[in-house]
């Protein structure tokens, strides 16, 4: 004897195989997109914060007039600006290992006549006038030169944005395609069962007895492919992490997400349920309403 | 019980199929509706279980007119019906037992009154061997039959029947006419639609009787008749 | 009055509002999928065309040894190794160029100690033992190194290959989901109208009779779909093409796709809705040999 | 035409519900089949048009053994049977005018040549105002007449009726009894499923009567009789 409140046979409909897979394919292309959109995030955040509130002062060498006199002159201006936390040379050494590897083993770097280059940090929400400050810079140190990274920042800004409106728009495409197979299951369901909703309604029933079934339905099978396709994207991120070693130097930051972002992403099944549910309440709502 | 006054009714843009019904019901009485096919029977039986709305006229059901009963109250009115469908309407998936609980189950009851209950009145209309079979491995008589106790398992006060007895031979038909009478004797206000004439000479019932649209009335034969029909 | 052939009122389903919406997002998702892979596909043949067939050679520059010689004797024992075509030493205003810009406007870079660099073209299929070369390189020219640009190839080459497995694990996807859409809206279709199929039988229809129906209709259906999905996918290139300017310089050199590219993501609809009437098919003939 | 030898029927697992069934019919024959409702007659008639397939025994049709007919052959044979299902299976969604064409069209007839005679044989049966209305738009016994004449459009070699005047009136029941007997006397075998004890009494056709699972012949009476029934 069935339990009552199932008298609709959802189960061994034909969407009863179809709703897992839709919900399982889904939940692993959000999932994908989701770590994909965060990633970016995660990345971006770090090269914002290491880049974003800093500046480079460079103070060529030139024959005849002594580096450390410029040096001072400028670092001189920077500490009188309002808007400037901290003013540092970067020591020869440093620069010798970043130019090192352009000039071959045997180059004789300790030779070289390098420029001197300050670091400069902003305080937190300085407005500067950048170009007043290079117009002073060049007066007290002539040749000195002002870089805000804003080239690069904006260029790493625009790569985020574009993979954030991406992975924005599989998700967002996801949810709809969800939400028409939920739908679209609902309706398949009520077109195969209308003479049992039909007689259901004649004898008495509620629409909330008839559209609690469905919707339990739903949520059955979509969490169910949704915990499916969740562990198929992790295994897969996983697998990527794995063979992220093998694939030699790459020009990105180790990265890991963080505990939110883990906790998004396990929520996913869960909240594609919740979705498949609200879908199919809904739309056996609105059908059983054209029913006399 | 039910009353209708200059009731028209017709499916969408359609033609009139009934049209200035004017008549009574009494409570606990018991009417055959004849016409010939095509006549509006099941229209008017539609009009009833409240399935179809009329286009103009009032219908009182149970003291209330139903054009102003909400969707929210329809649930309740409904299980006070019991309604035999022509084509049977059963459940193709659930069991000749559960199909019979079905009102019982959509109304709240508890499990452990119905079982019992339920297959007393299944075997009464002579399903005692098929109580867990399936209505589509049944024969035709037989799902009759089902859909008949299904409609009369919640002591309906109102049974509306649509040609119940077209599908069985006249002994189980004279069974089930019995089983009619019976609930009327408690109380259940009547209405069977047929085309079987041998039945309506049998039975000394008054008839509403359907022809071109509309309604009249053959007053029912004295009770002396009956008991010879009946033999 | 119907058209003979279409008794299956397969066109009012709700399958009807399904099939073009699965249809249309599973074809834009594998446009986009294609398009990837075929773009990660021709950069790796632009880089490795550039770089497979070359080694550089250093020579450091060393203060006592004059370079000119040096430079000499590593180029007369490549010329002399079979399999190479061609050797040649990059002009010093070349590597002047390459240098400039780490060093800061002001250095003297005419004063810098660089190291000559060897370019050395191999001839094609050459098997050569690079580290008997090395060795003999070092014993002519001392100091003299040998960069077969191995390591970063194996890079490229990685990353390429990772983006095409994910392309193809997307596209693989994507089929077994359309599939899987096409088999349940057929089968949800004959579940609707099973009552209709069962008396066509009976009438004395042949399974061909009943299956052409539902073939064509996924047919339509996904075609329909498809081609709008391709529409959205091409659009959505073509706007990231165009936004491409504006993110300003990126690592990736100007890319076109070939005519048969083109050609390949143009027939992924077709390709989409053949597979869909062949999906359909299968199924209705697999359902209908159950019926007696 | 038919011959049936030793023919056991049941569905699944379940009990045999025909057993050692032995009978023949001869082309151009017309029977009653009787029994009361269980008894088997819906089964006997699936048998004979190849819904369902005897557990043992032969059943020769045509002059063939249904036992080795092919899958790929059975469309053609399937279109020289006429069946009325007892619950009548109407295509919801074609008119009353597509349903009876479709047996035509299925065999592949001329546009040209199927809407008069359809629309001939739909007038008729006294459906001449509802070629183009929806069977789920009819009244039970309007589709019961779409059900028979769907069946005897193709001029069948073989007609099979279940119940085919379960929902018309007796008027009606007479005019479609003489269809049939017009097929007859065309040459096609009829085998005609009823509870309508009156329809046997006033027709003189013998019966073929089903009772726990076995059958028995009634023969039929003398032709006289029959005339006097049909007055
Ligand atoms: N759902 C519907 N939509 C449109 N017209 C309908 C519908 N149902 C019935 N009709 C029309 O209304 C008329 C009356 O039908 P109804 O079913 O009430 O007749 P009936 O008296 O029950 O006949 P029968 O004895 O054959 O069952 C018929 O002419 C029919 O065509
Ligand atoms: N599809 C089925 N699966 C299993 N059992 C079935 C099926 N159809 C019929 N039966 C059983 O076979 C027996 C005979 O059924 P059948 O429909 O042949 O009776 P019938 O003589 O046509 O009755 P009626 O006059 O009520 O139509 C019944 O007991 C029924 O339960
Ligand atoms: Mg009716
Ligand atoms: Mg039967």
């Amino acid at each position: 004897m069935p339990r009552s409140g199932r008298d609709l046979p959802l189960a061994g409909d034909a969407s009863a195989r179809f709703l897992p897979w839709v919900a399982g394919a889904m939940v692993f292309l959000a999932t994908l997109a989701l770590a994909g959109a965060l990633l970016a995030q995660t990345v971006a955040a770090r090269w914002h914060r290491d880049l974003a509130g800093s500046l480079t002062v460079e103070v060529p060498s030139r024959p005849g007039i002594a580096a450390p006199e410029r040096e001072r002159a400028a670092l001189a201006v920077l500490k009188e600006t309002a808007g400037v936390a901290a003013a540092e040379l970067v020591p020869r050494s440093r620069l010798e290992q970043l130019v090192a590897p352009w000039l071959g083993a045997g180059a004789h770097v300790a030779e070289l006549p390098l420029p001197s280059l300050i670091e400069v940090r902003l305080a937190e929400n300085a407005s500067l006038d950048l170009a007043a400050l290079g117009h002073r810079l060049t007066a007290a140190a002539p040749g000195a030169k002002l870089d805000d990274h804003a080239l690069w920042l904006a260029g790493v800004a625009a790569v985020v944005r574009a993979v954030e409106a991406v992975a924005l728009a599989v998700v967002a495409l996801i949810a709809v395609l969800c939400a028409v197979a939920v739908g679209f299951a609902v309706r398949t369901g009520l077109a195969i069962h209308r003479d049992v909703v039909e007689v259901l309604h004649l004898i008495g029933a509620r629409d909330s007895y008839i559209a609690r079934q469905f919707a339990g339905h739903a949520f059955r099978m979509t969490l169910k492919g949704g915990i499916i396709g969740l562990a198929a994207a992790v295994s897969l991120v996983a697998a990527l992490a794995e063979g992220r070693g093998a694939l030699g130097p790459l020009p990105l930051p180790e990265i890991r997400l963080s505990v939110a972002a883990w906790a998004m992403i396990g929520a996913v099944p869960l909240a594609a349920a919740v979705f498949a549910l609200l879908a199919a309440l809904a739309t056996v709502h609105r059908q059983l309403k054209r029913m006399p | 019980m039910v009353r209708f006054e200059d009731v028209s009714a017709r499916y969408g843009r359609g033609p009139d199929v009934l049209s200035g019904l004017t008549f009574e019901l009494a409570a606990g009485s018991f009417h055959f509706l004849t016409g010939p096919s095509g006549a509006g029977k099941s229209t008017l039986l539609r009009l009833l279980y409240l399935a179809l709305r009329p286009v103009t006229g009032t219908i009182e059901l149970f003291e209330r007119d139903v054009a102003h009963i909400s969707r929210q109250e329809l649930p309740a009115l409904r299980r006070r019906i019991g309604v035999v469908f022509q084509d049977f309407r059963l459940i193709g998936h659930l069991s000749a037992l559960d199909n019979v609980a079905l009102p019982l189950r959509v109304a709240g009851a508890k499990e452990v009154q119905i079982r019992d209950h339920v297959a007393e009145l299944l075997a009464w209309v002579g399903l005692a061997d098929h109580l867990n079979d399936l209505p589509p491995t049944l024969s035709g008589g037989q799902q009759q039959r089902i859909a008949i106790a299904r409609a009369v398992i919640g002591r309906p006060s109102l049974l509306l029947a649509d040609e119940p007895t077209g599908n069985v031979d006249d002994r189980i038909a004279m069974r089930l006419m019995y089983l009619f009478e019976e609930l009327n004797k408690m109380g259940t206000t009547v209405v069977i639609a047929t085309h079987n004439d041998g039945l309506v000479a049998r039975f000394p019932h008054p008839q509403l009787h359907l022809e071109g649209g509309h309604l009249f009335r053959v007053p029912g034969r004295p009770r002396a008749q009956k008991a010879r029909a009946r033999a």
